[in-house]
């Protein structure tokens, strides 16, 4: 199986409250994975878990076939795990050239010298300027590349996030509801995006828009106070009683 | 801003040289401002009414004081402002001093300058050690800390606690007056060492009144320490359990003592200023005090001062107007002063201060608080060289 | 073994006078998220102002007390309306600076009014000495301390927790907007927060004269004590305050019995470990600035 | 797009970010303003030493508060340990200046890393009383050492030779004020090519939302240690010249009211611009000087009142209000172009 990220009998629990139960999760290299489930279902905290930012309570998560459970956050955006935020969690005064520039330096760490990464001006790394000024240009951010992003409209600041999440080169992509707050007729633009994206990025795509979710994900999991109700293909899903029964509340 | 600065430097350059010619002028750096307010505002009190008492000009040359205030223990402040005393307002003395660190860090400036520097407060030995320009007129903590335990020992005592402040004037109390006091053959019990930031000295003094002592030795800076000793003193009730209580004037000093209030009666302290010393110079030196501030009372800081000053007249008097500094100094070792305190000496060889030291009780004397002298050691030299 | 109780009764006094100086600056600093420095110059102001009532206006003591709870509480009205409602919102380190130049202003006048020096209190007769107790020699003033500083504590949990006015405070500091939309006019209610914060130092600092002594440097030589319990105690939490003063009353003063020479490291080092132990104060909320 | 358009837009967006890192016409003036001072104030070159000495100081709090948003009460431990380490230097023999600044930045430097796992832990406001409560500690030890540092008296003996063997640091303090210019022309260049290399941009972005820089894979706490250390560094050269140029050390050097005074001067000038430090402690300390001339006892009260109407009326501080007034002249000229 080769799964690029995977879950080993993962979980997590505040006290009496389990949040995350027991679940095997595995994302298929180049797979379009979505994650779905009704509010308070677990999604955040999952992500949390996955990006380090939580430890479990007990499981372990791989990448790559490594165990990353114990590894900090920024470990495991070097290694190629990258998400966005369900807020935008950005940096205000900080232009998109200088955000996007910023993550591709960090990346780019090992290969710079100590003296180039700390006294070396910053417009110097122009192949990292230049990638990140197409990075951009392919998110159609190129013309507010300079404006600061607290100026930027909130539409703009969504792709923004995506562009810091893809600068970083990552293997993994964990998208938390990207469309969220975004008006019914923009969210086009941002599948344009998600649809470009190259297929050996694999997506795990948290969302509410069930139009994006059918019309971008192959694979589909329901998540349910924190445990997989059902994982298959968004037929197998679209059909299952049960899933119906989560989402239209007569369930038990 | 900078245009300003430029005409500011033009127009003083300009003054001084007419001012340069008929005025001696006295660089004072003090504690003006900050936790050791009180010391600068003695010292200046102390010297504003010598010169209210003998006017404002000798040998026909006007004295004008130039008082800075160093805000508190900061050697680099007082450093830069003796500098700028020196180089700007081209003194011809400097003087006070209320802290050792900012005497020790101007010495090198007097040394340099030629400036002669005149302590009116700051009590640690090695001070006229730093530099041959330096006189003291105050006095050193040695000076007062050796004749309280020669009294003590006299008296019959032979167990003492010793409590002093954790600093090094602290340090230096607490040894000397160990030294002196065993080599008599007393026997101190114990020593304790209180933090300078101290608000509360319940504990030390329950410790102190746990192994039952004959008396208790104590050295804290004047002001709030001696305020919060006292407190204790009299709150964990040492005085009914029959510890007599032993100090230099610093605890029991006539700026502090009304707010001790009547817990001081009774404490024996040694020090070389009283303001009940019975002497014409005194009663004259209080009714000039009076004048210049009515509010506070007079202490030792105010006689050093007063005397520092009494000294500036004398050399300015005997060199004629036209001050050198190292005349100056050849007039400053061995000059005889009468001083409120009493007769005093700026020793030949330290130039450090001769003095008697009292012996003295709190008493309420017409509704106030003093220490009543009642023996006196007669001038008594620096222990700490 | 005598003297064990002995030093827990001083540590348990010398940490109530704490409390009562610093659970001011807990409520303004945890409830309202406002960096008051300033804090100290209402205890200050409380000291002297009963240095005036009782030498000039010939009030008894106890008497004093609760006439400089108000005019502090008072005082400390105009004071926020002018200098502090325009920097509620604005980073702490503007209410840094205000705050300190306030502190500036205090000392000087204070200065400028009493003069440098210590100023004396003459406590009445029945609170000077000692009491003994089942073979204990108890200071008088220290218990008179601890009654003052149980009835204050008692007074103000209660308040918090089981009044109208306290659900109030509670509720606008947790949420100020959504307290806003429940009707709960949150400025009139900050405003009376600050004033008991502010009468609280007021009171504390008056009976902290006997044992701090006062002089125009009081609010920044104790500002390092007022912030040192808060901070431990965890901001906002009465209890937690409490607890804190207590707690490093009694090692400051076992600390000086048992181990004198250490001195002062044992405060400091007491707080430096209880803070890497409670990050967010021994009870505080865990909130993030 | 051909390919030329491409080449135009894309040079004009990297035209925008070296515009940012040249030397702006301001910053030479104020060094060659500092050089002037030399010429101009020949008397008051010592204070003009203590000035410059306390704008590096404020440079390196700085580094922490505005650059790193630390907010700290104890940053003078590392002055105070610097001031020491030259000071211990001197007293058993090793006066040359300049390797003695070298020694006394690294254990200042030291001492910021041992300290930083501490300082890093828990909110703002336990990192202020932790700060602080560190500072109180060193305090006190000093005080303590009396053999060693001369406690509350200050260290005696402290002779500074000459710097090259040339230029000995007299009362006038001309040598001296030069090489406090050249030290902190040095560490502030340093500096300024720190914020603006990719290093700095990362610090930026820490600062800005921390949880984000995570999330892009800055390794933020070691990135943070890192900074408070070269802030501790340069904390200790402030230290050690103004231990060598006025060949002394006194217990305040480790003071709290030092630690406030700074926070209060950077504040002033104005937080994360670089200069805010130098302009700050300029105005602060030239203030301060000129009122307590005027009134030596009472001076606190003015100096209170300043405060108070910056807060109200400069919101950002002195470069804060500079950078809205030249933006607004800016403006206005746009205006008038378009």
């Amino acid at each position: 199986m080769n799964a690029v990220l995977e879950t080993r009998s993962l979980c997590k629990a505040y006290g009496g409250l389990a949040v995350t139960q027991n679940l095997n999760l595995s994302l298929a290299r180049g797979a379009r994975h979505a994650l779905i489930g009704p509010n308070g279902a677990g999604k955040t905290t999952l992500i949390n878990q996955l990006t380090g930012v939580l430890r479990p309570s007990s499981g372990s998560v791989w990448l790559d076939g490594v165990d990353i459970t114990q590894m900090a956050p920024h470990e495991r955006v070097a290694r190629g795990l990258s998400r966005t935020f369900q807020i935008n969690t950005l940096f205000p005064q900080l232009t998109p050239l200088e955000a996007v520039t910023n993550v591709i330096c960090e990346r780019e760490r090992a290969r710079l010298g100590v003296l180039q990464r700390r006294f070396f001006r910053l417009s110097q790394r122009v192949d990292e300027i230049d990638e990140a000024y197409a990075l951009l240009e392919k998110l159609n951010l190129a013309q507010d590349c300079q404006v600061e992003t607290r100026a930027l409209a909130y539409g703009k600041q969504r792709l923004l996030e995506m562009a810091l999440a893809l600068a970083a080169r990552p293997k993994v992509l964990l998208l938390d509801e990207p469309a969220a707050g975004v008006p019914e007729g923009e969210s086009d633009e941002l599948f344009e995006v998600l649809g470009a994206l190259s297929s050996d990025i694999s997506i795990l795509l948290i969302e509410h828009d069930m139009s994006l979710v059918f019309r971008f994900a192959s694979r589909i999991t329901v998540l349910v106070s924190g445990a997989e109700l059902v994982t298959g293909t968004p037929a197998e899903i679209a059909h299952d009683p049960r899933v119906r029964e989560v989402y239209l509340g007569k369930g038990h | 801003m900078k245009k300003l600065m430029l005409c500011g430097v033009f127009a003083l350059v300009a003054g001084q040289a007419f001012a340069a010619a008929d005025t001696i002028k006295v660089g004072v750096v003090a504690e003006m401002s900050g936790t050791f307010a009180d010391f600068g505002l003695q010292m200046t009190n102390g010297a504003k009414a010598y010169m209210k008492q003998h006017g404002d000009s000798v040998g026909g040359r006007k004295i004008e004081l130039i008082i800075k205030d160093s805000t508190g223990p900061a050697p680099e402040v007082a450093r830069r402002l003796a500098q700028e005393l020196v180089v700007k307002d081209h003194v011809d003395f400097l003087a006070g001093f209320g802290l050792t660190p900012n005497a020790f860090a101007v010495a090198p400036i007097a040394t340099e300058a030629k400036k002669p520097t005149i302590i009116m407060n700051a009590a640690t030995s090695a001070i006229t050690v730093k530099s041959p320009y330096i006189a003291r007129v105050s006095f050193t903590l040695a000076q007062v800390t050796e004749p309280m335990a020669q009294w003590a020992y006299k008296s019959g005592l032979r167990k003492i606690y010793t409590v002093v402040a954790d600093y090094g004037p602290g340090h230096d109390a607490e040894q000397t007056f160990k030294k002196a006091f065993t080599r008599l053959g007393g026997e101190v019990l114990g020593e304790l060492r209180v933090p300078l930031k101290n608000p509360e000295f319940g504990p030390f003094v329950q410790r102190v009144k746990d192994s039952k002592p004959q008396a208790v030795f104590v050295f804290v800076p004047a002001g709030e320490l001696a305020v919060g000793f006292m407190k204790a003193y009299e709150e964990r009730g040492l005085a009914k359990a029959g510890i007599k209580l032993l100090s230099t004037g610093d605890v029991t000093d006539d700026a502090v003592i009304d707010a001790l209030g009547d817990s001081a009666l009774g404490v024996i302290s040694t020090h070389q200023y009283s303001a009940a010393h019975p002497s014409p110079e005194n009663t004259a030196f209080l009714a000039a005090y009076r004048q210049v501030d009515a509010k506070t009372r007079p202490n030792f800081m105010a006689v050093g001062g007063y005397d520092g000053m009494a000294a500036i007249y004398e050399v300015v008097r005997q060199l004629k107007g036209n001050v050198d500094g190292d005349k100056a100094m050849q007039l400053l070792k061995g000059m005889k002063l009468t001083s409120p305190r009493g007769p005093i000496q700026i020793d030949a060889a330290t130039r450090d201060i001769v003095q008697n030291v009292y012996v003295r009780e709190v008493k309420r004397v017409d509704g106030k608080l003093y220490n009543v002298e009642f023996e006196s050691i007669n001038a008594v030299k620096d222990p700490g060289k | 073994m005598l003297n064990l109780f002995g030093v827990l009764f001083d540590g348990l006094a010398y940490g109530t006078l704490l409390f009562l100086i610093s659970v001011g600056l807990s409520i303004t600093l945890g409830l309202m998220r406002f960096i008051n420095l300033a804090h100290g110059v209402f205890a200050m102001t409380g000291g002297y102002l009963l240095v005036i009532l009782m030498a000039h206006a010939g009030i008894g003591f106890v008497a004093a007390l609760p006439i400089v709870f108000c005019v502090t509480a008072l005082a400390s009205l105009v004071l926020e309306h002018t200098l502090y409602r325009p920097v509620y919102k604005r980073t702490p380190l503007d209410q840094v600076l205000i705050t300190v130049g306030i502190v500036f202003i205090a000392i000087a006048s204070a200065n400028f009014a009493f003069g440098p020096g210590q100023q004396p209190v003459q406590l009445p007769a029945a609170l000077k000495g000692q009491l003994d107790a089942f073979g204990l020699e108890l200071s008088r003033y220290r218990l008179f301390l601890m009654a003052v500083g149980a009835a204050i504590t008692l007074a103000l949990v209660f308040g918090l927790e089981r009044t109208r006015m306290g659900a109030m405070i509670r509720a606008s500091v947790d949420n100020r907007r959504t307290a806003q939309s429940m009707g709960i006019r949150v400025d009139r209610v900050f405003q009376i927060t600050f004033a008991i914060g502010s009468g609280l130092a007021g009171l504390g600092g008056a009976l902290g004269v006997n044992v701090l002594g006062l002089d125009p440097y009081f609010s920044l030589k104790y500002l390092v004590y007022f912030l040192l319990v808060v901070v431990v105690g965890g901001p906002g939490s009465v209890i937690g305050t409490l607890l804190a003063a207590l707690l490093l009353g009694v090692a400051d003063t076992a600390g000086k019995y048992y181990v004198p020479q250490l001195g002062a490291f044992v405060i400091y080092a007491a707080m430096i470990v209880l803070l890497l132990l409670f990050p967010h104060g021994l009870l505080g909320r865990r909130y993030a600035r | 797009m051909n390919m030329m358009e491409i080449a135009v837009t894309k040079r004009h967006h990297l035209g925008a970010l070296k515009a940012r890192e040249r030397w702006k016409p301001a910053e030479i003036v104020f060094w060659l303003a500092l050089v002037a001072v030399y010429f101009v104030f020949p008397t008051s070159l010592v204070f003009a030493s203590q000035i410059l000495i306390t704008g590096l100081f404020a440079l390196s709090l700085d580094l922490i508060l505005g650059y790193a948003g630390i907010i700290t009460l104890g940053h003078a431990a590392f002055f105070g340990i610097g001031a020491y380490t030259v000071g211990l230097l001197a007293r058993h023999g090793w006066h040359e200046p300049l390797s003695a600044l070298a020694v006394a930045g690294m254990v200042a430097g030291l001492a910021g890393y041992l300290t930083s796992f501490i300082v890093l832990r828990g909110n703002d406001l336990t990192r202020l009383m932790s700060t602080l409560g560190i500072g109180l500690l060193l305090y006190e030890a000093a005080n303590r050492a009396t053999d060693i540092t001369g406690g509350v008296d200050g260290m005696q003996g402290v002779e500074i030779g000459e710097l090259f063997g040339l230029f000995r640091f007299d009362m006038y303090g001309k040598s001296a004020y030069l090489y406090v210019l050249g030290v902190a022309f040095l560490l502030s260049a340093f500096t300024r090519a720190l914020m603006h290399s990719p290093y700095g941009l990362s610090m930026r972005s820490i600062r800005e939302n921390r949880t984000r820089a995570q999330a892009i894979g800055i390794p933020a706490g070691a990135r943070l240690t890192n900074i408070y250390t070269f802030a501790a560094v340069i904390a200790g050269v402030a230290g050690a010249l103004l231990t060598q140029t006025t060949q002394f050390v006194g217990i305040d050097v480790l003071g709290f009211q030092r630690s406030a005074d700074l926070l209060i001067m950077l504040i002033i000038g104005g937080t994360a611009t670089l200069y805010g430090g130098f302009i700050g402690a300029a105005a602060f300390l030239l203030v301060q000087d000129q009122l307590s001339n005027l009134d030596p006892r009472y001076w606190l009260f003015w100096l209170g009142i300043l405060l108070i109407a910056i807060t109200l009326y400069l919101p950002g501080g002195l470069l804060g209000a500079l950078g809205r007034v030249s933006a607004a002249v800016a403006r206005k000229r746009r205006g008038e172009d378009a």
